[in-house]
């Protein structure tokens, strides 16, 4: 098996020393629909992230009008028309598990496609990469520039490419603060130096990351750090359309064709290397799949690019499963098999998870009934008898508007509901609750019950918001003499 | 170095002597100072030994895992000391054999939970938890106010952990199993008992004498109430 | 096993030489980033050691740069609330109990703070929430001795009663039957005529002629229809809820040789805003006039 | 592995017979207990949605369960894999014949296997420690020493006897699990008993000193029942199974010396904020964050060994689970120092967050790497000619990987949802939720995880019945000669 320098390179290390030198990988451009696919994701994504935090979504007086906060302070969490409370972060375990599934099934269908495209740690690397070849030149001038002498050429581009690395990543860092508050606001307050420590030390924190993990520690952090490529090797079966070197139409490899004879020989690799020189992880794609492997494709570009140039067949290295590919060097033909048990079974799973978690907005309450029986004491008997018992009662009143509700009580006798603080009773309370907030109420709760049994009844309070007209129940108990014990 | 490191693994005595050093040392650091440095555990007036009701109801507390849901620790943040009251003080679990911190709150903490509801409401609320708090998860621990108590071992016990340095003196030792009962009994006379034992609250009980319901309400009812929080300074609470 | 360095033909490193049940391992150098991020954590492990309390000593241990303690940081926290709210707690002390009462914000404060001085100054007495014990009474209930409005619940916990302070409550029944002021069957009549106010049965002859020494001796505190009287502090008799006398047995005993009720004067121990956040406190319980 | 038959039968050298019998033994006994300490956990998991499951019944009570749970999970499943690999790896990376005699490793077996059975039904019989993972009374615990010490006299004995110059990595790491666990349960066990006739006894230790020795004892039962002797099992199956060397030696070295030094400071990190005095937390913060690495050292060499082998993920089930299993370690240890800092752990600690963390540790990295080592020895022990069905085995992975992701992803946020909620103020500056709202706030969350853990049974059970027919099958058929080197397969 052919190896390369590379690892000619780390033999000699081996030999000696008590840790390595990384192996550098000095990538070269290329251009191809892989690399467009790429460029593309890559522009999405940066744009995305970058303005997102400008984006405004009026939401009336005194409140945030950005269109996706993340109010820790205030524990609200705003999503353009949606609002979430923290009673609320049960759709983060929702999309959190969505993604896991969501990720499953990508990967069977497609390999790693998220880790070679869509990740942060590829997007933000493919971005300094693109810096760094403006700046530095592309791989061979790279790689004889850090060959040879420190001179002033090499330096100021080196001082040059980690500026430029740094304002990108003090720009990321100082994004991510913005989705969690006002984006307008913070970056005056910034700038100003009245920003809040927290805020200078995690623009800090993520400036830094940004940098060492985009800018030095790249394809190392899919390589050694990341757990993800485990799973999804171990994810990965026959069918899933992986970047694949057509080994039975390559091999035997070699570049020494000057004519027809030795041409008949070889198969149609030229062993240019070419695929091997663009590869972000620095590996040679023709080993088959690998670790390392991040199913990015450029070395599909890379290939057709040079057998366009010799007048090869393009795709010898492609996107295509390893069924199909063991059918094809045994002259036989296989389908794709998208459809399979797996695949099945995880896009109903994520249609399943969809629904529900649909439902579950459309339907998400606007109000929230919160009734506790007092402990202590469990009951008060009145000069006249009667029976009473208190509870504390919140409402949360999740709608921007302040809103009247009433409370009813049923499956008590000769009952009547007061508040502490007034001594009016009646069958009904009304109760003001400010629009998006949490209001605290004690309510008495007075009966006369004939017949407790074992000292406690069930009793259920109704919660009716006379603005929009949405109800909701709640149980809770009436306590009486006579209780279980003694 | 690693060409020493040959030696190691050439010689499985050397290997096992290494290990048995290295992984020593975190545990004798850690650990030793705790028994030496004073400060450790605060010096603060109140915490006397469980009487004997209430080491009856500990051991309940421990045979039935409750430590498994609820913590005996506030800890030294605002909105635990708000929600719960003072923080923890060493001090006041310097009589647990063993220490019941606990490491997960399914239940909240009830580190001070003595005298915070009625023992009324303590025995609704073990025998039927759902019956006073609907949201409840804890399971139903009717059964333990049809056991009996055992009384004869209370001495036994005692003596044990006068043993491993729980301070309990002849005179409390010796009236043990009458105390046992007077703990359980609303009408006895307390004069003796309350001197014994100050701050410990007296539960119903019933006639056939007491439950093991009723020595874990005791128990209950004294957690956190030893210490009277106004006589203890901020010096006193520097470890 | 003899043994021999290999190289291995993917990697290109050599192995150790020794092999184990086919188990073989490279002798490959330790990854620098690997070293570089041991280094950090072991930069930033010293760091917190030099910086926090940490290292033990015989009797004692380092204190560290920033002289931190989790204690005094709590402490911190919880006075920085107490501030926030003594803005509130200030405006409580300046202005009548109504007043204050009046207003949603204060009232809030008032009670929070009424609710953690009840639990640590008046809940050994009258239990968790008010509910009251057998000669102490329950707060949260509508039957009041020396009256349940704001002013009345301020100036009782503000003086207490029968505390020797001189504007404490204070109030004596009489010893109808240790001091033979009542003959024993008049004692009993009375007994039965006040038990029947609790909505009990009693031998109508009795009751009838108990009426007439209530009329007689009982009603110029207890009320003509004894319902009380808050300037003497005496209970409504004609209720559900007593402090003393549950029993008629009890009831009798109450006339014989009354019991009464020590409490002490609040002013000596809490500030004038905790007393009145107590009183709003109490006043919410339920049973506030 | 030919290669070494190869070269034996060159240099003339007999094949040692190892005592194979007491390791089938172990592993009928993980499986079993596997199954237990899952189906234990689903009820509990369910007793947390539903209380009154347990219809009052003191044997069946949450306080009484979860300690059946924990230790059939830990000490019966994960001890007897244990006790299984480290017998088998011993063994053979010694090239000799366990020391000491079949009746002394049998009386291992049945020793440590009464000895769970005893504690399990202590727990539910209503006798119990109340410390965490050292629940059992003193005369469990004085019957298991005399078993501890007779493994670790059958362990030593036989690296003495070894005919081997140099010891295995994987050994180094069973060698420092089996003496730490040795001092960390005498340490933690010191207690008084009330009389020698009864069960109950009393702990030396009280309050601040005893809560220390507590988790000191607790974390390094993870650290080194979990982590360490879990690490020598990964040492051994991994490379075999890969077919490739261990990645770097010398990475070996490193990581285990550093590994059990720091770990064993870590324990403070359990009582951050408590009446621990600040110095001892500030010792575990800055020794847990230390510890990163050396964890990471164990993953980069079990997954590095791989580079070579990827494509036999595909091929070899087992591997795939043994991979899975170090990624989730990788998370897991990572997730551990973030955890230690005081300031994040005011909030995760007491909360779900934790529960998140020891289950991805639990389920994800010690019951996955056990699969592994399962599928790869019971075709070797019982000689057959490979695992009934592959299939199988792939259905087990994906549902278990499915619960697991369940699991964790509902507890992580389940727990900060619960400290968010605990230290919630209002805009007064009063608490805004009482402690029984958050219990009404995880409801949902808890039934989730249900779901997750009856997914990680089924996983299970699916297991068990593919190992069974595994051996009883006439289509494994038996193989007389050497075992293979990898996992060869019969089914389909």
């Amino acid at each position: 098996m052919n190896r390369t320098g590379r690892h000619a390179a780390e033999q000699k290390l081996s030999q000696s020393g008590f840790y390595a030198d990384r192996v550098r990988v000095y990538p070269k451009a290329v251009s191809g629909i892989a690399r467009d696919l790429k460029w593309a994701v890559l522009l999405f994504c940066l744009t995305v992230y970058y303005t997102l935090p400008w984006v405004r979504w009026p939401r009336g007086p005194g409140r945030p009008d950005q269109a996706l906060l993340l109010d820790i302070a205030n524990r609200r969490f705003y999503v353009f028309h949606m609002e979430f409370w923290p009673q609320d972060i049960y759709f983060l375990a929702g999309g959190l598990i969505l993604g896991a599934v969501g990720l499953f099934l990508v990967t069977s269908l497609a390999g790693r496609i998220w880790c070679g495209y869509a990740c942060p740690q590829t997007v933000w690397t493919d971005l300094f990469m693109w810096i760094e070849r403006r700046i530095e030149g592309d791989r061979n001038e790279r790689m004889r520039r850090d060959a040879g002498p420190l001179t002033f050429d090499r330096a100021w581009r080196k001082v040059a490419k980690h500026g430029a690395w740094l304002v990108v990543a003090f720009w990321t860092g100082g994004a991510w603060i913005m989705y969690f508050t006002d984006a307008p606001t913070v970056t005056v307050a910034f700038w100003t130096g009245k920003a809040s420590m927290p805020v200078y030390g995690f623009t800090a924190l993520f400036t830094g990351t940004t940098y060492l993990l985009a800018g030095w520690a790249r394809e190392q952090v899919c390589t050694y750090m990341c757990p993800w490529p485990r799973f999804q090797a171990a994810m990965l079966d026959e069918q899933s359309l992986i970047v694949t070197y057509q080994g039975w139409r390559g091999e035997p490899r070699g570049h020494h064709r000057k004519d027809a004879a030795a041409a008949a020989k070889f198969g149609d690799c030229i062993d240019c290397r070419a695929c091997v020189n663009v590869c972000p992880t620095g590996i040679d794609i023709r080993d088959g799949v690998q670790l390392e492997c991040i199913n990015c494709g450029l070395c599909i570009d890379a290939c057709n690019e040079i057998m366009d140039r010799t007048g090869g067949k393009r795709w010898l290295i492609t996107w295509d499963t390893l069924a199909r590919q063991k059918a094809k060097a045994e002259g036989r033909f296989e389908r794709f098999h998208l459809l399979r048990p797996r695949t099945v079974i995880y896009v109903s799973a994520l249609v399943l998870a969809v629904a529900i978690m649909g439902v579950a907005l459309a339907t998400r309450p606007t109000q929230i009934l919160s009734v506790q029986h007092d402990r202590a004491p469990l009951f008060v008997t009145l000069h006249d008898g009667s029976l009473r018992n208190a509870y504390t009662v919140k409402i949360a009143n999740k709608t921007q508007r302040d809103s009247v509700f009433s409370l009813t009580i049923d499956g008590l006798e000769h009952a009547s509901l007061a508040l502490a603080e007034q001594p009016a009773t009646g069958a009904e309370l009304h109760l003001n609750v400010p629009a998006d907030s949490i209001a605290t109420f004690r309510v008495l709760a007075i009966g006369r019950p004939t017949h407790l049994k074992s000292g406690e009844e069930p009793i259920h309070f109704t919660l009716h918001n006379t603005t929009t007209g949405e109800t909701t129940r709640t149980s809770s108990i009436f306590i009486g003499p006579g209780t279980p014990v003694r | 170095m690693l060409i020493r490191h040959e030696w190691i693994e050439r010689n499985a005595i050397l290997l096992l002597v290494l290990v048995l050093i290295t992984v020593a040392i975190g545990g004798i650091v850690e650990v030793i100072p705790l028994f030496t440095i004073e400060t450790t555990v605060e010096h603060v007036k109140g915490v006397r030994p469980y009487s004997p009701l209430e080491l009856a109801g500990r051991d309940i507390y421990v045979r039935e895992g409750c430590y498994l849901c609820h913590s005996q620790q506030i800890r030294a943040l605002k909105d635990e000391v708000e929600r719960y009251g003072h923080y923890s003080l060493a001090a006041e679990s310097m009589y647990d054999h063993p220490f019941q911190w606990g490491s997960k709150r399914i239940g909240p903490d009830l580190a001070r939970v003595g005298g915070k509801y009625s023992s009324e409401w303590h025995y609704a609320h073990l025998t039927d938890p759902e019956a006073v708090v609907p949201e409840s998860l804890m399971p139903r621990y009717a059964f333990l106010a049809e056991t009996p108590l055992r009384q004869d071992r209370i001495a036994a016990k005692m003596r044990t952990l006068r043993e491993l340095g729980t301070p309990y003196t002849d005179d409390q030792i010796a009236h043990a199993r009458d105390d046992l009962v007077a703990q359980a009994t609303v009408d006895t006379d307390l004069d003796t008992f309350r001197k014994r034992w100050p701050k410990a609250v007296v539960v119903p009980g019933n006639a056939n004498g007491p439950t093991e319901m009723d020595a874990l309400v005791a128990y209950l009812q004294v957690l956190g109430t030893m210490v009277d929080f106004a006589d203890v300074s901020t010096e006193q609470e520097k470890q | 096993m003899p043994t021999k360095v290999e190289k291995d033909t993917f990697s290109g490193r050599d192995t150790t030489g020794h092999e184990w049940d086919g188990l073989k391992e490279l002798n490959t150098p330790l990854p620098k980033w690997w070293l570089y991020v041991l280094a950090a954590t072991v930069v930033w492990g010293v760091a917190l050691l030099v910086l926090y309390p940490s290292i033990p000593y015989g009797p004692g241990h380092t204190n560290g740069l920033l002289g931190y303690s989790t204690r005094a940081r709590v402490d911190a926290d919880v006075k920085a609330l107490i501030a926030q709210r003594a803005v509130f707690m200030d405006k409580i002390a300046a202005l009548p109990v109504e007043k204050v009462k009046a207003d949603p914000q204060l009232d809030a404060m008032a009670l929070t703070a009424g609710r953690i001085a009840f639990a640590n100054n008046c809940q050994p007495c009258h239990g968790a929430g008010g509910g009251g014990r057998p000669g102490y009474p329950n707060l949260a209930s509508d039957v009041w001795r020396w009256g349940g409005t704001l002013a009345q619940i301020e100036r009782t916990i503000t003086h207490g009663v029968r505390s020797g302070d001189p504007d404490a409550h204070v109030s004596q029944m009489p010893r109808f039957g240790a001091d033979a002021m009542l003959k024993p069957e008049q004692i009993q009549q009375v007994a039965d005529y006040v038990w029947t106010l609790y909505g009990n049965q009693a031998a109508s002859a009795s009751v009838a002629a108990g009426k007439q020494v209530f009329a007689d001796n009982c009603a110029v505190c207890h009320g003509d229809n004894a319902q009380g009287n808050h300037d003497v502090g005496t209970p409504p008799l004609r209720s559900r809820v007593h402090l003393f006398a549950n029993t008629r047995d009890e009831i009798v005993a109450q006339i014989n040789n009354p019991r009464m009720g020590v409490m002490p004067a609040w002013n000596k121990r809490l500030d004038p805003a905790t007393i009145r956040s107590l009183a709003i406190y109490v006043h919410s319980l339920g049973g506030g006039e | 592995m030919s290669a070494a038959v190869a070269a034996h039968s060159e240099a003339g050298l007999e094949m040692p017979v190892y005592n194979e019998a007491v390791v089938r033994k172990f592993v009928i006994a993980a499986m079993f207990w596997a199954i237990v300490a899952f189906l234990v956990g689903v009820t509990i998991a369910a007793e947390l949605c539903w209380p009154n499951i347990s219809m009052g019944l003191p044997f069946l009570n949450f306080g009484r369960l979860r300690p059946v749970h924990t230790s059939a999970a830990i000490f019966a499943f994960g001890g007897n894999a244990l006790f299984a690999t480290s017998l088998y790896v011993v063994q053979r990376t010694c090239r000799t014949r366990l020391f000491g005699g079949d009746a002394l490793a049998d009386f291992i077996f049945w020793g440590y296997n009464f000895f769970i059975v005893m504690a399990a039904l202590s727990y539910v019989m209503g006798y119990s420690r109340s410390q965490e993972y050292a629940e059992p009374e003193w005369h469990i615990i004085a019957f298991l020493v005399i078993v501890w010490v007779a493994y670790a006299v059958v362990f030593i004995g036989t690296l003495l006897l070894r005919q081997e110059p140099h010891i295995y990595v994987a050994n180094w790491f069973y060698l420092a699990y089996i003496i730490t666990i040795a001092i960390l349960v005498l340490g933690n066990n010191a207690e008084l008993p009330v009389s020698f006739y009864q069960a109950k006894s009393y702990s030396l230790y009280t309050g601040v000193q005893g809560a220390m020795i507590q988790w000191w004892y607790g974390h390094n039962a993870v650290g080194f029942f979990l982590t360490a002797a879990f690490l020598g099992m990964m040492y051994y199956f991994v490379p075999k199974q890969a077919n490739r060397p261990v990645y770097s030696y010398r990475l070996s070295v490193v990581h285990f010396w550093s590994l059990i030094f720091l770990y064993m400071w870590a324990g403070p990190h359990h009582l951050h904020w408590t009446s621990l005095p600040d110095w001892t937390q500030t010792l575990g913060m800055a020794f847990s964050i230390m510890l990163w690495m050396p964890s990471w050292g164990g993953m980069i060499n079990g997954l590095m060994t791989l580079s070579g082998a990827w494509d036999k993920l595909r091929t070899d089930p087992a591997l795939r689970f043994s991979v899975t299993a170090v990624g989730f370690y990788g998370m897991s240890t990572f997730e551990g120092p973030v955890m230690s800092i005081r300031d994040v752990n005011a909030l995760s600690h007491y909360t779900d967050w934790t529960i998140g963390h020891v289950h991805s540790g639990a389920l994800g990295w010690v019951a996955f790497i056990s699969f592994g080592a399962m599928y790869y020895l019971v075709p070797v022990l019982w000689k057959r000619s490979g695992l009934y069905s592959t299939r199988l085995v792939s259905w087990h992975y994906w549902i278990a990987t499915l619960g697991i992701v369940l699991y964790i992803t509902t507890m992580w946020v389940a727990g900060i949802m619960q400290g968010l909620m605990w230290r919630a103020y209002d805009q007064f500056g009063f608490l805004q939720y009482s402690f029984v709202e958050s219990v009404v706030a995880v409801h949902p969350y808890y039934v989730i995880r249900l779901l997750g853990g009856v997914l990680f049974l089924i996983g299970g059970l699916i297991m068990a019945y593919n190992l069974i027919m595994t051996v009883r099958s006439s289509r494994t058929e038996p193989v007389a000669a050497e075992l293979p080197a990898g996992i060869a397969v019969a089914g389909a």
